[in-house]
């Protein structure tokens, strides 16, 4: 359902964040997308989502096409729209507002009232701790709640793909699991995802699919069995064999 | 290794400073006139209150719309030890330093509670209980009748106010453009160093983040307060100058003041916020602009097409849409929007821009980065 | 959607400030016609009558060229401001800080009173053109002070310095320079400055008249009225509440409740409700237009219907409201479409023949900058009489210059000479708001020098 | 060998809210303790307490034998404490000269007077510490970034400079908060490397935060493990991993494991 | 008892002056996160463009008031998207200093296209009074509370209820993040300044018939004394903006009715606003209303 094609996004003072990166994603699939600091994962992501003007950058070359429509200039709004949502590296949630204020900004783009009120429901059942503490400012919430509000946010937005940006980022190991679990929970209802992670052992355990992102091209893919199995990448990004936990190891 | 410790890093940079020493000795020898004296002495006089408030909002990143406070507070502190009381030159700057000096200190409490948005009201609200205290404390400032500065003493070893040099008698106008850039000098040079120095190092900290410079042993709320006084005291300073040039205060309303301090802002924005010598640049670019639009009124006015109308006025019943003040008015506001717009470093910006640039001409290296501006406010 | 109503609303944009840019100049040329035909025509049976009025002992220093009554000395030397063919006057005025509004149209009159001694005179003595040199104060002391800097050398003398805190900063100035300059304000602190020529009546003497007026000829009340005053926190303010508290001293009467106000306030709530409570039935207004207005419009709310009785300043005709019918007021000229007055006839014939391109209609600021430089002129005549254009011949022209006629356009002459021996006007006209006279609204009443006004002392 | 900090049963609320319970561990001289635990467990909360930033409302804490508890953060960074942050928290429009000079503010002296004359003292002082900083970033392979604002670089680098402030600042004891947070293996492994050069050359003790399960059992010799305030478990690195309780709170049961 | 009744009132008008400057102030504040200080420059061309319309073309005074609110909103947005759409990136100060560059540009501005000294800007309620309970309240008075209470209910609404408002506040507070959610941010800030353009007007207009007919470019400067009012009740709060305006309103007219030391000066109550909100402020840093930063180290 999308497709990017020899991508290249130059920022401001001519420093390439990517040189022609190809990357298609498969109706109901998670992709997962692995790569270093600076790599240009997130990069990337911010040029589907037509986010790249608020970092002075633009795309110079290449395409990206959502279900067979090119998504090149269209405003970021019109892209959620379109049906992509995103939890954003870093949440970004609204602090200052209440859960259930966040929600409603994630629902924006979605008139039905009804259909909005479903979707919240099943992010309450998603994350029952959201529910529980729907009128909590925000920022008061811990790490591990905030990924899941960010993550609910998105969803509030009816995606067909979602976006998730390092969601295991800063997480103990075992909220890191049950993330891990949701999102394929999330998966099974239809919604493809595509899902940039550090923690590539956490990625490729639920992905169907792996790109490695080096220097701003796609360096390694294939199925996430490839992946787990091919050499340079157990040296690289799977690490060594220490087996209490695969958090970022 | 310690190279990058000089004041003047690049030949450059230490012709620049002997260009600028020697610009202050030759202007009175060439320029006689008691106008342009009186331009650049003002413009001195921005400089030095652009100084301190460079150093309260460009390095430290303290917000404030307040600077025209400390300026009549120390316009009014020199009148009053300079003219009323007598007392000699250097005790009255002192006094004008101390008076704004103390004022700051009191106003740096509130720095440490409030932040950004609100921190620049609270400084206005001192620019308004200022002016309030002005015009009603009858016995120090005359109220709103304002007082005069007449026979205010300029000397100190020599006198300013009658100087003569090898046999070349300066008027007194010439003696307080020396005076005023000798100390626009001297406050430069210790910013200057303050900003290469610890205490500099930790105002910029505290700007740049200030939870973190409280963490590394940085203490932050007497940090605050001091550069609080400090930028008062070089405003207080300025405005003893100011009074010395002028010769009559009256305390305005509040709103023309916050006008005045709006100017300071500019004067900074337009020569660069967190460089030692932006002040400086902004107040010569911004000083003598009305009496340069003034100059070449002639070469500005053109038809504006839109009324079908001359754009200035060369007489007051003759046509024209507005006069050279005005002009000079509304192309200030303009020239602030867009310095602010597409050069928020300022002049100083632009010149490190332009060196930089011609320095690597025909060799673009695609590693240099982005430039980040500079942070006026962390908010 | 978001798109058209962006459009929209620029189109209605562009075309309200275009319009009203080029409009509302077209349009008060169109409607000053009505207005200001009338004295026009008039003014054609009264021909120019410069120095043709038979004064007293002013006879020698009338501003008639031509006068002849006595030999001119040789020409006059070039000087600063003086070419030896071109006269330039500096002017320090608001041009774009908060009296512009007043500034420019005074300078604009001032300039139309000089277009004439130029055009019809062939300019002072008669060959010597007059310039003006605008300096703009912003109403602040510093901006004067470099203004003043500015326009020094090049200019004979200052023939306009608008409102207070400039005049006073430029003043040590002028008394190191010896240059002559025209206070922007009537205090009558400067009625004995010698380099200072202030004319017109000092606020002082206004408020003296009006109460002498209201308490013994008005008819509306006498020393047992309760009377009050509100007075502006300035010093306009300070002067005018000092005349007053002397009338009151003078005449018995006592002012039962005293209130100050600021520029720039907002809120008269309880200005009035305290005027109210003390009972005042009327009320001295030494105060400034809009606040005025504001004031006015409050005592309305709150049912307080007292008589005013106010200054020039207090008193802009253009901002009169419907509330205004018992509004009083001493000014020194006369209502400036009053025809029987003839330097008004003057005044608006000149105004027809060089007012500015805008096409404004008449109103009194620009008749205040005109009638200003009668007594200048009279000074540069009087100058070039005795061949001595520089500043030192100016300022000995001065003590020398005695009585200047303004046709009527001041309630009474001011007599210039030596500081101690200059006789200011004392006399006012007293004028009431009458909405059945357009445009000045003011109906004159009674012309009064008090007699107390001798007793007083000026800057005492 | 007494401990260089002993935290003592400190408690702290937020609004009712209760963030820490009677946390109490020691960190002996020369050596690395990591605290553990879920998200919202309360391991910044327990630095913030230790360097002054929050107060706790019970229990006591000791830098070095002398009391700290409650001090101002400038006051106790004084003393030998020193941190890095989660999120950067750089000073990013100075260079890293500055910023680890900035690391040594409190062991310099000159105030505003001195400065602004720069006359005797301040001069030298001024000189002595700038070399200092450049053996640290030599130390620390920093060299190349020398005269950059360090806003503009990596933020691998970032991440290092900050510990080098930290280092920098000559602390008796280092507060590391998620020193390798967002990085890949090959990052890591520098900044392991830097963390063992500084420990073996400057012999400092410290304490880590980190979720790097790897990183935390290479690099400590004590781990405290951390679940809603409360210490759940104590010990050298092996022993609690092997805790049921860390497992269930914190690791995850070895079928969870990924 | 009843000077203070009519004190009161008139304070309270005085607020509702207040809290219509102030709600354009805040609608910018809470949609992007600037603080506006060209608001008072909205007030005063806002002002200026009714009289154009009723006076000079003789328009029905209620639709001059229309058509000037629309024009103001269109005013602001073209401001807007040339100029503050180019720095939604810059530090907080910078952005408050471009504003105050678009003050000082308005007020040079108006009195160049109406030039005369004084205009008069007659209005529907001059001279108009009720009396209610021997309290005399003027109609211009009761329009201004009426104005301020339906503007302020309307956004309330507005950032409950409805998706720009929602969007908007999200757009204050991180515009990528609210870009991310499908909110267009361009939109939000449009949208935002268009509303504080026209509230502008009102805001303009009841200040100008508060001081019956007469209108001076004044005013301008005279929106600024709604700053205390602004920030007493919370940048981001519209309910705070009115009852901090109202706070204000009453405390300025009160202490100028009852507050008579010598010391204190003349007219002390024009320094009140800004005593009172430097004492709340020393309580509540973030106003009475207004959202408490979160910071987290």
């Amino acid at each position: 359902m999308l497709r990017v094609s020899d991508l290249e996004v130059v920022y401001s003072a001519a420093v390439l964040g990517l040189r022609g990166a190809e990357l298609s994603v498969a109706r109901g699939s998670i992709v997962a997308l692995l790569g270093a600091n600076g790599a240009g994962k997130t990069t990337l992501l911010r040029a589907i989502t037509g986010l790249l003007g608020y970092h002075n950058a633009r795309i110079t070359s290449g395409q990206i096409e959502l279900n067979g429509s090119v998504l090149n200039d269209v405003a970021p709004a019109a892209i959620v729209r379109r049906g992509v949502g995103q939890a954003m590296e870093g949440r970004r949630i609204f602090g200052e507002l209440s859960i259930e204020d966040n929600l409603k900004v994630g629902g924006v783009s979605v008139k039905d009232r009804a259909a909005k009120q479903q979707t919240r429901d099943y992010v309450f059942d998603l994350f029952p701790v959201l529910g529980e503490r729907r009128r909590q400012q925000a920022g008061y919430l811990s790490g591990g709640e905030q990924q899941m509000l960010a993550i609910g946010r998105a969803l509030m937005s009816q995606p067909d793909l979602l976006l998730l940006d390092e969601p295991s980022l800063g997480l103990a190991p075992l909220i890191v699991t049950q993330i891990r679990d949701v999102i394929a929970d999330i998966n099974k209802t239809g919604t493809t995802v595509l899902l940039v992670e550090q923690n590539a052992a956490m990625a490729l355990s639920i992905a169907d699919h792996g790109y490695v992102l080096e220097n701003g091209r796609v360096g390694l893919s294939g199925s996430a069995r490839q992946l787990r199995e091919d050499d340079s990448m157990q040296a690289l990004y799977l690490g060594g064999t220490i087996a209490v936990s695969e958090n970022r190891s | 290794m310690t190279d990058d410790l000089r004041l003047l890093r690049s030949a450059g940079a230490r012709i620049g400073a002997a260009l600028a020493v020697a610009a202050v000795v030759v202007t009175p020898l060439l320029i006689s006139s008691d106008f342009w004296m009186s331009v650049f002495i003002a413009a001195g006089v921005f400089a030095l209150g652009g100084l301190g408030l460079n150093l309260l909002t460009g390095y430290t990143g303290q917000a404030s719309l307040g600077q025209a406070a400390f300026v009549l507070i120390g316009a009014y502190t020199a009148a009053w030890f300079g003219a009323d009381k007598g007392w000699p030159m250097l005790l009255w700057m002192a006094a004008a330093m101390l008076a704004a000096g103390l004022v700051g200190a009191a106003i740096g409490p509130f720095a440490l509670r409030f932040k950004g948005n609100y921190l620049v009201v609270v400084s206005i609200a001192l620019v308004f209980v200022t002016v309030h205290v002005l015009q009603n404390w009858d016995s120090f400032s005359g109220g709103f009748n304002g007082k005069s500065v007449g026979g205010i003493s300029l000397s100190f070893l020599v006198d300013f106010g009658d100087l003569s040099i090898f046999g070349k008698q300066f008027t007194p106008e010439q003696g307080l453009f020396y005076l005023t850039w000798i100390v626009v000098g001297l406050a430069t040079l210790a910013v200057a160093n303050i900003i290469r120095t610890r205490p500099g190092r930790a105002l910029q900290a505290i700007r740049d983040r200030d939870v973190a410079a409280e963490v590394i042993g940085i203490r932050v709320a007497r940090n605050k307060v001091i550069v609080f006084a400090l930028s008062g005291a070089m405003a207080g300073l300025a405005g003893g100058l100011d009074a010395a040039r002028v010769g009559f205060l009256t305390p305005g309303v509040a709103e023309s003041q916050l006008l005045l301090s709006i100017r300071y802002v500019a004067v900074i924005v337009v020569g660069g916020v967190g460089t030692v010598v932006g002040a400086i640049v902004g107040a010569l670019f911004l000083g003598p602009l009305p009496e340069l639009v003034e100059e070449f009124s002639d070469k500005i006015n053109f038809t504006v097409p839109l009324v079908d109308q001359p754009l200035l006025k060369d007489s007051a019943t003759s046509e024209g849409i507005m006069s050279n003040a005005v002009f000079s008015e509304i192309l200030f506001s303009i020239l602030l929007v867009v310095f602010l717009m597409f050069q928020p470093r300022g002049l100083v910006g632009l010149w490190h821009r332009m060196v930089a640039s011609l320095k690597r001409r025909g060799t673009p290296t695609d590693d240099a980065g982005p430039d980040i501006e500079p942070v006026a406010t962390p908010h | 959607m978001t798109k058209k109503l962006w459009l929209v609303s620029a189109l209605l944009l562009t075309f309200a400030l275009f319009a009203a840019a080029c409009g509302s100049s077209d349009d008060s040329g169109d409607s000053a016609g009505s207005d200001t035909t009338e004295p026009t025509d008039g003014s054609d049976t009264t021909a120019p009558t410069d120095g043709t009025e038979p004064a007293d002992s002013g006879s020698d220093a009338t501003v008639a060229p031509d006068d002849g009554s006595v030999e001119p000395a040789g020409d006059p030397e070039p000087a600063p401001g003086f070419d030896g063919e071109t006269i330039k006057l500096g002017y320090l005025t608001d041009e774009s800080g908060p009296l512009a509004i007043l500034g420019v149209p005074l300078t604009t009159g001032s300039q139309i009173y000089w277009d004439y001694v130029n055009e019809e005179l062939g300019g002072v003595g008669g060959r010597y053109q007059v310039e003006l040199a605008t300096g703009d104060t912003k109403d602040d002391p510093s901006s004067a002070v470099q203004e003043y800097q500015r326009l020094k050398d090049d200019s004979v003398l200052f023939a306009q310095i608008l409102s207070t805190p400039p005049t006073q900063a430029v003043l040590e100035f002028l008394k190191e320079d010896n240059i002559v300059g025209v206070p922007g304000s009537l205090a009558g602190t400067w009625a004995n400055e010698a380099v200072l020529m202030p004319n017109g009546a000092a606020y002082e003497y206004e408020m003296i008249n009006i109460a002498d007026w209201f308490v013994n000829d008005s008819g509306l009340g006498g020393v047992d009225t309760v009377q009050c005053v509100v007075s502006v926190n300035d010093l306009y303010g300070e002067v005018g509440l000092d005349g007053l508290e002397y009338a009151a001293g003078e005449l018995g009467f006592e002012l039962t409740e005293k209130r100050t106000m600021n520029r720039n306030d907002t809120d008269f709530a309880a200005t009035v409700s305290a005027l109210d409570q003390a009972g005042c039935e009327a009320v001295y207004a030494i105060t400034v237009p809009r606040e005025q207005s504001t004031m006015m419009a409050e005592a309305a709310t709150q049912g307080f219907d007292p008589i005013w009785l106010g200054a020039l300043p207090s008193y802009l005709s253009l901002l009169a409201g419907p509330n205004f019918e018992k509004f009083y007021v001493a000014l020194d000229n006369p209502d400036f479409n009053d025809t029987s007055v003839p330097g008004m006839v003057d005044f608006l014939e000149r105004f027809e023949t060089y007012k500015p391109d805008s096409g404004a209609e008449p109103n009194s600021f620009f008749f205040s900058g005109y009638y200003q430089q009668i007594a200048v002129h009279a000074l540069l005549e009087k100058a070039v009489e005795l061949g001595d254009l520089s500043r030192e011949g100016i300022a000995n022209a001065m003590t020398q210059l005695g009585e200047v006629e303004t046709d009527g356009l001041t309630a009474e002459n001011y007599v210039y000479g030596a500081p101690e021996d200059r006789i200011p006007t004392s006399a006012s006209r007293i004028f009431v708001y009458d909405p059945d006279n357009p445009p000045n609204l003011l109906t004159e009443l009674a012309l009064l020098d008090s007699e107390l006004n001798d007793g007083y002392e000026l800057g005492g | 060998m007494s401990a260089v900090l002993e935290v003592d049963g400190i408690s702290l609320s937020f609004g009712g809210l209760r963030v820490l319970n009677e946390v109490s561990f020691a960190l002996e001289p020369a050596s690395l303790l990591a605290i553990i635990g879920p998200n919202g467990a309360g391991k910044t909360s327990v630095f913030n307490c230790i360097n002054g930033v929050y107060r706790p409302f019970e229990g006591s804490i000791h830098l070095d034998g002398e009391e700290i508890t409650g001090a101002r953060p400038a006051s106790i960074a004084e003393r030998g404490l020193a941190r890095t942050f989660q999120n950067l928290a750089l000073f990013v429009n100075l260079d890293v000269v500055d910023n680890l000079m900035l690391g040594r503010h409190h062991l310099m002296k000159t105030g505003y007077w001195a400065g602004a004359l720069w006359v005797g003292r301040a001069k030298r002082e001024e000189h002595v510490h700038r070399a200092r900083c450049h053996e640290l970033i030599d130390l620390l392979e920093l060299g190349d970034h020398v005269g950059r604002p360090v806003g503009l670089l990596p933020y691998g680098v970032q991440k290092r400079i900050e510990f080098g402030r930290a280092v920098a600042m000559e602390p008796k004891v280092l507060l590391l908060d998620e020193p390798v947070a967002g990085m890949n293996v090959e990052e890591t492994e520098v900044m392991a490397g830097d963390i063992t050069s500084v420990r073996e050359e400057l012999g400092m003790a410290m304490i880590m935060v980190e979720h790097d399960m790897q990183l935390v059992m290479g690099l400590a010799e004590q781990i405290v493990c951390l679940s809603f305030g409360e210490v759940i478990a104590t010990g050298d690195p092996a022993t609690v991993a092997a805790d049921p309780e860390v497992i269930a709170a914190y690791l995850g049961t070895p079928e969870d494991a990924v | 008892m009843d000077k203070f009744l009519q004190l009161f009132v008139s304070g309270v008008a005085l607020g509702g002056i207040y809290a219509l400057i102030a709600l354009g102030f805040v609608v910018i504040y809470k949609a992007t996160g600037t603080f506006n200080f060209a608001q008072g420059g909205f007030v005063l061309l806002g002002t200026y463009l009714t009289y154009q319309l009723a006076v000079e073309w003789e328009v029905n005074f209620y639709l001059s008031t229309l058509i000037a609110v629309l024009a103001m909103a269109g005013v602001a947005m073209l401001i807007e998207r040339t100029v503050l759409r180019r720095m939604m990136d810059q530090p907080a100060f910078t952005i408050i200093l471009v504003t105050v560059g678009i003050l000082l540009f308005l007020q040079q501005l108006v009195p160049i296209i109406w030039d005369e000294p004084g205009l008069r800007f007659a209005n529907p309620w001059l001279g108009e009074v009720v009396d209610i309970g021997g309290v005399s309240i003027s109609h211009a008075n009761i329009w201004t509370v009426v104005y301020a209470g339906v503007v302020f209910g309307a956004f309330a609404l507005f950032f409950k209820f409805t998706r720009t408002g929602i969007g908007m506040q999200a757009a204050a507070l991180d515009q990528e993040a609210a870009a991310a959610q499908g909110i267009s941010v361009a939109r939000s800030f449009q949208v935002s300044w268009a509303i504080a353009g026209a509230v502008g007007v009102l805001a303009g207009v009841m200040l100008t018939a508060r001081g019956g007919d007469a209108l001076t470019p004044a005013i301008g400067f005279v929106a600024l004394r709604a700053l205390p009012a602004m920030i007493l009740g919370g940048l981001d709060s519209p309910g705070g903006a009115v009852v901090g305006g109202v706070i204000i309103g009453v405390a300025e007219v009160l202490t100028a009715g009852y507050l008579e030391y010598e010391w204190l000066g003349a007219n002390f109550s024009s320094v009140v606003p800004y005593l009172v909100l430097i004492f709340v402020l020393l309580f509540r840093p973030s106003g009475l209303f207004g959202t408490k930063e979160v910071e987290r180290v």
